[in-house]
């Protein structure tokens, strides 16, 4: 699975997309995976009440089930417009 | 139905005359161009604005189908910019073409309003004392309840 | 700060463009276009504008003047045409600018409505039936309750 | 006085505008006065919900006061925009 990274969570990371294996099955269990891998991913993580996600390229809750699912991504409310 | 993601300028006056030229019999056009302020004091070197290439046009396209689904509209542009930009510099614009007035400026709030908080950009200002994420506001998520 | 009452035609993209760049700061630009309407049936030969001359530039400057005591304006443009239209002719305009999006809208939207009902002028349809003169509608009216 | 008529009731009258002496005190009045002339004046002041008026240009309820006023106006409902 692909999962990228936009904004400030990109520059927290220093990373703006990676190859994912997992066996997590909603969105939260993979940030629980990812944020337990290391301090950075700790602290890219460490406030989801800060960040949004989508599921191919769709918007979704937390909770959504990425099984099946080719891209994640994760970054902070949209500032459009 | 046109939605654009470029990084290249355009012209806000010039898409709003073809616009307006390609809606024949809509009687009321609404525009709206975002463009680019400076910081308070004046100090803002460029606005970067980053988006997320593969999801930005679908995203636009079902908030510019949704805004068809609520009101009758004879046609929709939306134009939104990415990369560097600068003070003054248009960063995008929606227009919507009716038959009635209140359509027209009921559809192109409520693309303003999805493009602000459900289309993937986000904005950074860049100043001679660095460079910050501009943060989302309250405002513009509850503006979403009134649709 | 600008109101405007001609004859001749104008450029609803030109104005735009000339309004947005002197709205230095203002971040958000809403314009709205009024377009002559065929008849349902195509047979509009012309649209006949009449207006009262020594009050149309007071009632349009007095409309302006309440619409920037309400919202946070940094400018606000109005032309309206009189004489004769045909379909597809632009016949008037509106625009504002703020630095917030919804004060430019609701400006916009306010200004169109007290236009609509509280600025003189009379439209009057030639077809080659007949001319009629175009009745004032019951919402145009009502929609300046919401003010 | 000055008296001005726009629209339908111009086209009614056959009149854009004429000179008026009147001792009508309101608007109301001044449109008695008018209507009492002849069938004309009568037709387009059959209706008074259907028109509008204004003193020295500016718009008012027809109980408003013409006194010392230098010019008012009849029209229909405006359609402007």
């Amino acid at each position: 699975m692909q999962v990228v990274y936009f904004a400030w969570v990109r520059e927290r990371l220093g990373l703006a997309k990676e190859t994912v294996e997992t066996t997590a099955t909603t969105v939260t269990e993979l940030v629980a995976e990812l944020a337990a891998r290391d301090e950075r991913y700790a602290f890219a993580f460490s406030d989801i009440s800060a960040l949004r996600c989508a599921v191919d390229q769709e918007l979704v809750e937390f909770d959504a089930s990425i099984t099946g699912a080719s891209e994640v991504a994760f970054f902070p409310p949209m500032t459009g417009g | 139905m046109a939605v654009r993601v470029q990084e290249a300028p355009f012209g806000a006056g010039d898409e709003l005359d073809k616009f307006t030229a390609g809606a024949a019999g809509s009687g009321a056009v609404v525009s709206f161009t975002g463009v680019t302020r400076d910081a308070e004091d004046g100090s803002l070197d460029h606005m970067l604005i980053e988006h997320y290439p593969a999801m930005t046009q679908k995203a636009l396209e079902q908030i510019e189908a949704d805004a068809r689904a609520r009101w009758p509209l004879d046609d929709v542009l939306i134009i939104h910019r990415f990369g560097v930009l600068r003070a003054q510099d248009q960063i995008m614009m929606v227009a919507t073409a009716s038959r009635h007035r209140v359509a027209a400026f009921e559809a192109a709030e409520f693309l303003m309003d999805y493009l602000k908080s459900r289309a993937p950009f986000w904005k950074k200002e860049v100043t001679q004392d660095g460079a910050d994420w501009v943060a989302s506001k309250d405002e513009d998520e509850q503006a979403l309840n009134r649709w």
